[in-house]
């Protein structure tokens, strides 16, 4: 079974999604709280039998799919993929245990699961093609997520998040036939593995526009600026839970996608490009800070929130060493957490008073004490306050930088700053002072079905903050073989010299069976 | 002693935790008491390993277990405690001891009894983190931690608009200082390739000055925040809208004192760029002298003392950046107590007077409030730095550390603001305490505090008293790792002027306070005098902030939002879409569906290739004559 | 006198006429059994057709197996020419006209299904389709066109309604006008080099290193338009949104997919030596036509709200798509060719099916037309299982993975960066881009919005029988399993491909 | 007494071609635009022929016959829809023809 362990992963919540047709609707939450429960299990029994130690593949799985055109069905995690794919299959948990919504509730289940099948699937695919299937088609089901369970601009939103999204990962199709198409060139062999494409060492120009061409689909994915406006909307209209899966996984694509793709295959345009990205990493971090400091909706708040710590996280990535590496996907998962837990509660004062607007709010402290403090504690979380998860991966994605650029690190520290101004005015305004609207005099606190939610998270919100190593170690060692790996690739001084030499000769690319040649 | 030391350190966190079980239940006395009982354990604990130390026993250092490594970073959960963190281990402790059980007698009628012990306890553990970590992360952990429990006491009354403003300014303005810190943590590993004090320290004697400089700089960056500094000094005041007795372990004794503690810490660091203590040392004196002018005409009493705490914050930065650590820290110690000591004085006032902040709305307490009287009393003369109480030992030393040193504007500023300060502490006795019974006025019916609370206060009244005692086994323990300098003025005659004189100058303006407002009268000539504008509006500062940096940021903010990002950013996206949209409804007229036209549309486009084939084709056909005709242009 | 022409019946290889005579034979069947006995059931004629189409095919597989042994084969006087282009695109042709043809088994009765005439015309035409591609005589290929050409004008007249007999007439009055072009321009070939055959032309062209430059380009403008107006290129494409309106749904759908790859052989092998030999025209006119047919029509289709109409420009959308094929013309982009209107084939078919069964007697007053997208609002609602099946056509044709059509945009999107045209792949990539609107549309017409008061909700199985929905469920099987067909299907294309010289 | 030539038979075929393409554009009644494509198939047949006899080959003429064939069915089939059109509508104009558009 641990031989297929990735594949059942993918495809055990789409099975059950197809079972789930017949299922009662009724019953349709506990069969999804069901299947979404053993797939958590899955992926923990996926953990524990990772080995921590390894830096390469691991469970990798290969079938033949397209062979004439080098496309295989390749399948493995390593420490990076890991641990936000037991974040997917959590935050599935998570999502459907504290669903609310009434109308439809099979179809959401099924389009949950079905979701959730893809974003397993975008983060074990080893082979670009498989990647890029589960990276478009987990846009179908969020779009129908957004569509039809939507806000009043839900359409719009949906159609926006659609387009843009596609268009962007259309370009970076592109990007991937061209380095399928030099790797032909280079071996004769056609071939979408990325361990292959791994190996392959391209000239500086060549490196230059094919990561343009991917960054136009990570950046509108992640989101960066200026591709960020599908996000507020997108947010804005969808309910909770498409909200809460989409800023704690499916952002982390884009993100994701930088580390496996960018940076290992392009190691010199990294370096060539650093300095622009990190520049538009610190506009996301401030100018999206203060965006959401304008904001009057808490979700948009929160929206915002994500866009400005995704410039943390990509800053963290484009550090080119392994804390700040370490540190991005480590705060990918901090940053899935918190949001995540973010927007659930913005979803318990929805289901409250079906209003988002701050402005309605006031003085819910003492109304919803115990509402007030989780909020509390994830406002902290958000602020990165140390000893909750976020710290550790703004500290180290921060740190990580701060080699490559005093000023700029400076800057995007600003980060902590502006995040406290906008987080603190917005808790300010919902949960201080005297409670003046009627309708909130009487707000029930959260109740047992939200804490199921809630509590977990805010363990592994302190959890990870005061003990993060069970995390870090497997990320580490995976980092620290792609950042070697970036090192020997790379070509240029500039790049020998920006990315650190670690230890001589990790070899870390576990050729797969394409790669004999 | 590792025990001991874990016992220091997690009973706190104990206390807090229990507490926050009752959060959200009714008051009960069980949630103030088991925390009080437990940082007593904690204060016990530390005394033993103060004693150890002592004793000539060796630093206990103990490593927890690993926080983040990765890459060549690693940073352990590592404690230690050496003669510099247990100073500060026991004043913490006894401070915040005194602190809680008064505080059982203070919150006593507060619905949010429980939480605030809940609160002051994290606070507390807070703190000993930051004083007992090993690490410069470990430090940042109690530095944020501390920042994140002064925010939820200053906001505890989070009804109150002004308590929460307060809250959130505090909290933002220490983040900026925070950056800073972090920057420095960022500067010290990328340059010593570790965070830990010792390896760091040694690191850093063989590396570039200007780095190095570039280091103290933002490590005193972050100590600014912390410790309320110029410029970003106008939270402290603000934060006396929480409660009283966290203005006194919070805002007066322990946690403003942490950027002093930094930069004691830190003293290899300072020791090495001896330029940037003097920058530390200047910008104290300035503060010491602008905080206490802004005291003298205050009319808010907690804010009063907010200043004075503030002005000998200055003092000690001078003593740190003048490379006297020792001394930095010992006044440290002294100011604790009293400070703290006055606080609490204050909050039976308030507590007697409902609420009331304004000394003039006081007057001739005395009567009716003896105990505090008393107390308030001797911790004013104390914090004048008279003969023998503990202000005399550390602040006179201070004077000296400048005068020794040559920086004899520093001395000036420092002997002047010596003299303001006297003045303002007793107006404020003298206000309160003695004159006329005014709060009757106000129909006030004023009561001693309980019994308890005032027993509580006495231990930090005695070492307000007694801490100069201490001086020369404090000098001895804490000089192993500081750098020992003793400071002696030369001349017996130049110290015993200098003495005597500065007593003089302080016992003058004493007496000028009590001649001044021992008859409270408002003074409506000097009210309209520029320099009582400047001071009470404490030199527009905070107005300042909230013109040019606040209200800016919010607008900016709301042009940000609603210009940039909906009408350029978001608006070229939708422009795209639109366009493309628009296009096909223009066009789509091609299609008209009359078949004339679609026939006239084959032709034409038959009519166009055909065009371009004959153009072409003569092109072709003629290419040698129309390169002759080109290169007969000049092409 | 005469030489008595001796002809070995060997030599004549009639063997390669043989998948062509199996419709005609069949048509003519038809005929005879309607002659003996008229008034017979739709069933029979359905289920004749089917059966020698099945023939059909079984003799094209036939001819694939010689093929493959003996490469290609040439016939009657060496006007047949069976390679690999030829019996691939003829088992399109025949293997989509056997998923056609039971859509006229209907569970509401049509008018034109009644006449056995309309199935021999049926064969008639499969059979001018298949002489067209399996051809290299410019003679044969107009023959070919015309015959299936013509009884394609009458096929679509048969729907009888108003809107048919219009399609019709507009259909036939620019095919005719078509054919004039046509014609002119097989005359300028053969005034420029004595032959009709393009193997010949070829030769003879590159033999006087291409002298009469101009007037090659004026043949091959009247080609162009031509084959223009077959494959609904931009501006020739004017025909396609009305007829496909006008015309049944299943008609519609099997005009977007049969004489397009016909049109595209033919294409393929007039234009292919022309810009192997260095013709710098006709690529930057083929190159302008792609572009513009891709993203005009991409962008009239984005306004339409019609469905049918919209799938009507879709089409022409994917023409010019697959037009790009025959500009990259190296071996990987014809077998992408092939590839995508396999893929294609079952798309479409699945999506017009779609309509055929949603097929109304009487407009209702909310709708403005036949199948305008407010017919479809919350379709999810009332037909769940049908509205999945839709939206996973729509997803398909905007090419989301790992539905049939993405893959075919891939090899497709593949062949143009292996060619060497980065613009054009880029290009291709946006279009689909912009594409995903007007697919969205639907799904969002279908899934997000709530149903007309007062629709009919049975409206959309309306027209649902057995075979029909065991028709549209081998579409929907197709698209959602093509990741495991495409492997076997790109090698044995490739083979075939690359045998043939292409 | 010009001598008759290729060419000139050739420029024969292109006039008259273009005569029928204009007749296609101009003409708005559906019998007449019929006769403007016969003028164009019929145009093309005499450059067939005069090639055909140029090259002393027979294909262009066996081309022309098959023309000649194609474009009498094609008068059969348009016809036909034009009868069915004027039984329905009661006209043959063009610009009555046009309720698809868009």
């Amino acid at each position: 079974m641990l031989d297929n362990i990735l594949s059942i992963l993918i495809f055990f919540p789409a099975l059950a999604a197809m079972f789930g047709f017949v299922i009662h609707k009724d019953s349709a939450r506990a069969y999804g709280i069901s299947v979404a429960f053993i797939e958590l299990a899955l992926s923990l029994l996926l953990w524990f039998s990772f080995d921590s130690n390894a830096s390469g593949m691991q469970f990798m799985e290969q079938l033949p799919l397209v062979p004439a055109f080098g496309i295989n069905y390749i399948l493995g995690v390593d420490g990076i993929s890991l641990f936000i794919i037991i974040l997917a299959s959590f935050f599935t948990l998570i999502g459907i245990a504290s669903l609310t919504e009434t109308k439809n509730v099979k179809n959401m289940i099924i389009t949950l699961l079905f979701l959730q099948m893809t974003m397993v699937g975008v983060f074990a695919a080893l082979d670009a093609i498989v990647f890029y299937v589960f990276w478009e088609l987990s846009l179908v089901p969020m779009l129908y997520i957004i569509g039809a369970w939507g806000g009043p601009l839900r359409i719009y939103a949906s159609i926006k998040f659609f387009l843009y999204t596609f268009t962007g990962s259309l370009v970076m199709l592109v990007g991937m036939l061209f380095m399928a198409y030099f790797y032909y060139q280079a071996t004769g062999v056609w071939s979408f593995a990325i361990l292959d494409w791994y190996r392959l060492i391209l000239p500086e120009t060549f490196q230059l526009w094919l990561f343009g061409a991917f960054f136009v689909g990570f950046a509108i994915k992640v989101p960066m600026f200026p591709f960020h406006t599908w996000l507020p909307y997108a947010h804005g209209q969808a309910p909770t839970i498409g909200s809460v899966i989409l800023a704690a996984i499916l952002l982390k694509m884009g993100t994701y996608a930088f580390i496996r793709f960018s940076l290992p295959m392009f190691p010199d345009a990294s370096v060539f490009f650093m300095f622009p990205i990190a520049i538009i990493a610190i506009i996301m971090i401030i100018y999206t800070a203060m965006v959401a400091y304008a904001q009057e909706d808490i979700k948009q708040v929160v929206a915002y929130s994500s866009v400005s710590h995704m410039g943390v996280i990509i800053l963290g990535t484009f550090a080119l060493n392994v804390e700040g590496i370490t540190g991005s996907i480590f705060l990918m998962i901090a940053h899935g957490v918190v949001s995540g837990a973010l927007f659930l509660l913005v979803g318990v004062i929805y289901d409250r008073r079906h209003t988002k607007m701050m402005s309605e709010f006031g003085g819910l402290a003492s109304v919803m004490p115990r509402y007030a403090t989780i909020f509390g504690l994830m406002l902290m979380a958000s602020v990165g306050m140390p000893l909750t998860i976020n710290f550790v991966g703004e500290f180290l994605s921060l740190l990580g930088f701060y080699k490559q650029s005093h000023i700029l690190t400076l800057l995007a520290g600003a980060a902590i700053i502006v995040g406290a101004i906008y987080m603190l005015a917005a808790y300010k305004k919902m949960f201080f002072g005297k409670v003046t609207n009627e309708k909130n005099r009487n707000l029930p606190d959260v109740n047992k079905r939200e804490l199921l939610a809630l509590i977990p998270l805010s363990i592994i919100t302190i959890w990870l903050g005061v003990y993060p190593k069970p995390i870090l170690e497997p990320i580490n060692n995976s980092v620290e073989s792609i950042v070697q790996l970036m090192h020997d690739k790379s070509i240029t001084e500039e790049a020998k010299s920006r990315i650190p030499n670690l230890i001589e000769g990790i070899e870390i690319t576990k050729t797969s069976t394409q790669g004999a040649h | 002693m590792e025990l001991y030391l874990y016992l220091a350190l997690f009973s706190p966190l104990a206390g807090s935790l229990f507490a926050a079980l009752f959060g959200a239940s009714p008051k009960t006395i069980v949630a103030g008491v088991v925390p009080s009982v437990l940082l007593f354990v904690s204060f016990v604990s530390s005394t033993i390993l103060l004693l150890h130390i002592l004793s000539g026993g060796d630093a206990v250092h103990v490593e927890m277990m690993t926080w983040m490594a990765t890459g060549n970073l690693y940073i352990p959960f590592g404690f230690v405690v050496d003669q510099v963190s247990v100073t500060m281990m026991m004043v913490v402790t006894i401070v915040s001891t005194i602190v809680h059980v008064y505080s059982i007698g203070y919150m006593d009628h507060d619905k949010g009894f429980n939480r605030f012990f809940s609160y002051l306890s994290a606070f507390v553990f807070s703190m000993m983190v930051l004083v007992m970590s090993d690490n410069f992360a470990g430090l940042f952990i109690g530095w944020e931690g501390v920042g994140l429990c002064s925010w939820l006491l200053i906001g505890f009354w989070y009804e109150k608009e002004s308590a929460t403003w307060a809250a959130n300014e505090a909290f933002i303005m220490n983040r900026i200082a925070d950056l800073g810190m972090l920057i420095g943590i960022f500067l010290v590993y990328w340059n010593t390739g570790t965070l830990q004090y010792d390896k760091a320290f040694a690191e850093m004697q063989h590396l570039d000055t200007a780095i190095l400089a570039w280091m103290g700089i933002f490590l005193f960056i972050g100590a600014m925040g912390k410790s309320a500094q110029f410029p970003l000094h106008t939270w402290l005041a603000d934060a006396m809208e929480g409660p009283t007795p966290v203005s006194a372990l919070i805002h007066a004794a322990t946690m403003v004192t942490a950027g002093v503690y930094l930069v004691v810490r830190a003293n290899p660091l300072y020791d090495l760029i001896p330029h940037v203590g003097l920058f530390i040392a200047s910008l104290g004196a300035f503060v010491a002298l602008f905080a206490a002018s802004m005291a003298l005409v205050n009319r808010d009493m907690k804010r009063i003392i907010a200043y004075s705490t503030l002005s000998q914050l200055g003092y000690m930065f001078v003593a740190a950046g003048l490379g006297a650590y020792w001394v930095a820290l010992f006044h440290l110690m002294a100011h604790a107590f009293f400070k703290a000591l006055l606080f609490l004085g204050a909050g039976n006032v308030m507590h007697a007077m409902h609420n009331e902040l304004d000394p003039f709305k006081m007057g001739g307490l005395r009567k009716v409030m003896k105990g505090t009287f008393i107390m308030m009393t001797l911790a004013s003369v104390a914090l004048a730095g008279i003969y023998p109480l503990a202000g005399f030992w550390s602040k006179d030393l201070i004077l000296e550390v400048a005068m020794i040193e040559h920086h004899y504007i520093i001395y000036s500023v420092l002997l002047f603001t010596a003299g303001l300060t006297a003045f303002y502490s007793f107006r404020l006795v003298a206000l309160v305490f003695h004159g006329e019974e005014r709060y009757k006025l106000f129909g006030v019916h004023p009561h001693e505090a309980y019994k308890f609370m005032l027993i509580a206060m006495s231990p930090l009244l005695i070492l307000a008293i007694i801490a100069g005692a201490f001086k020369m086994t404090y000098f001895e323990m804490v000089t192993q790792v500081l750098p020992a300098t003793e400071y002696h003025i030369h001349s017996a005659l130049t110290y015993w002027i200098m003495t005597i004189g500065t007593q003089l100058f302080v016992i003058l303006a004493i007496a000028y306070a009590y001649k001044k407002y021992q008859v409270a009268k408002e003074d409506p000539a000097m009210e309209k005098r520029l320099c009582y504008k400047i001071l009470i509006n404490q030199y527009y500062i905070p107005y300042f902030y909230e013109e040019y940096l606040v209200k800016p940021y919010r607008e900016l903010s709301t042009i940000f939002w609603k210009q940039v990002d909906m009408k350029i950013v978001d608006a070229t996206v939708d422009g795209i879409a639109k366009t493309i949209y628009a296009t096909g409804e223009k066009t789509r007229e091609m299609q008209s569906g009359n078949l004339s036209t679609m026939l006239k549309w084959m032709v034409a486009g038959t009519v166009g290739l055909l065009s371009l084939a004959v153009v072409f084709g003569l092109a072709a056909r003629y290419s040698d004559e129309i390169k002759v005709f080109l290169s007969g242009l000049g092409v | 006198m005469l030489e008595p022409v001796n002809v070995s019946l060997e030599s004549l290889n009639l063997m390669t006429l043989s998948p062509m005579l199996i419709p005609i034979i069949g048509a003519l069947m038809i005929i005879v059994v309607d002659l003996f006995k008229s008034g017979l059931d739709k069933t029979l004629y359905v289920m004749l057709s089917l059966l020698f189409l099945v023939m059909d095919f079984g003799a094209i597989l036939e001819s694939a197996g010689a093929f493959a042994q003996n490469g290609t084969i040439m016939g009657i006087f060496d006007v047949m020419l069976i390679d690999g282009l030829a019996i691939l695109s003829q088992l399109i042709i025949v293997g989509a006209s056997m998923l056609f043809i039971p859509l006229a088994l209907t569970s509401k009765r049509f008018h034109e299904f009644s006449y056995p005439e309309f199935f021999a015309l049926f064969l008639f035409m499969i059979s001018g389709f298949q002489f067209m591609v399996a051809t290299d005589n410019l003679i044969l290929v107009f023959v070919g066109l015309e015959t299936s050409s013509l009884a394609l004008y009458t096929l679509i007249a048969m729907h009888n309604r108003d809107k048919s007999f219009e399609a019709a007439v507009k259909y036939f009055t620019m095919g005719a006008l078509a054919a004039g072009f046509y014609s002119f321009g097989a005359m300028v070939f053969y005034a420029l080099t004595g032959s009709v055959e393009i193997n010949q032309i070829a030769s003879v062209l590159a033999a006087n290193k291409y002298a009469d430059i101009g007037y090659v380009l004026i043949g091959v403008t009247f080609m162009l338009a031509s084959f223009g107006f077959k494959l609904s290129l931009v501006p020739f494409h004017t025909w396609a949104p009305d007829i496909y309106e006008g015309a049944s749904a299943s008609m519609a759908g099997f005009m977007s997919i049969v004489p397009k790859i016909a049109a595209f052989i033919v294409a393929m092998r007039i234009f292919e030596f022309l810009i192997h030999s260095g013709v710098v025209w006709l690529e930057v006119i083929l190159y302008i036509f792609v572009v513009v047919t891709m993203t005009a029509a991409n962008i009239w289709a984005l306004v339409q709200t019609d469905v049918k109409r919209m799938l009507a420009y879709s089409s022409i959308s994917h023409a010019g798509f697959v037009m790009a094929a025959i500009l990259i013309g190296t071996t990987q982009s014809n077998s992408a060719l092939f590839l995508y209107w396999a893929l294609f084939t079952f798309t479409n078919l699945g999506s017009f099916s779609m309509l055929w069964i949603s097929r109304q007697k009487h407009i209702p007053a909310h709708q403005s037309s036949d199948h305008s997208y407010n017919k479809f609002a919350g379709m999810v609602r009332t037909a769940p299982v049908a509205a999945s099946i839709m939206a996973l056509f729509m997803l398909s044709l905007a090419g989301i993975p790992p539905f049939a059509l993405f893959w075919g945009k891939l090899y497709m999107i593949a062949s143009a960066v292996s060619g060497g045209y980065t613009v054009l792949a880029l290009i291709m990539a946006l279009n689909s881009a912009i594409a995903g609107y007007y697919y969205l549309k639907l799904i969002v017409y279908m899934f997000m919005l709530d149903p007309v008061k007062g629709a009919d909700e049975h409206v959309f199985t309306n027209n649902a029988s057995l075979s029909l929905r065991t028709i549209i469920g081998l579409a929907a099987v197709g698209t959602i399993f093509a990741f495991i067909a495409v492997n076997p299907l790109l090698e044995f294309i490739t083979a075939f491909v690359y045998n043939s010289g292409y | 007494m010009i001598e008759i030539g290729l060419t000139h038979y050739l420029v024969l075929s292109t006039i008259l071609f273009a005569i029928g393409l204009f007749g296609v554009m101009r003409r708005k009644n559906l019998l007449l635009l019929f006769f403007a494509t016969e003028i164009l198939l019929n145009s093309v047949n005499i450059a067939f022929a005069a090639i055909s006899h140029y090259y002393g080959d027979l294909t262009g003429q066996l081309f022309a016959f098959f023309v000649i064939a194609i474009a009498a069915s094609e008068v059969a089939v348009g016809l036909g829809l034009l009868i069915v059109w004027h039984k329905r509508h009661g006209n043959i104009n063009l610009d009555k023809m046009s309720t698809m558009r868009g």
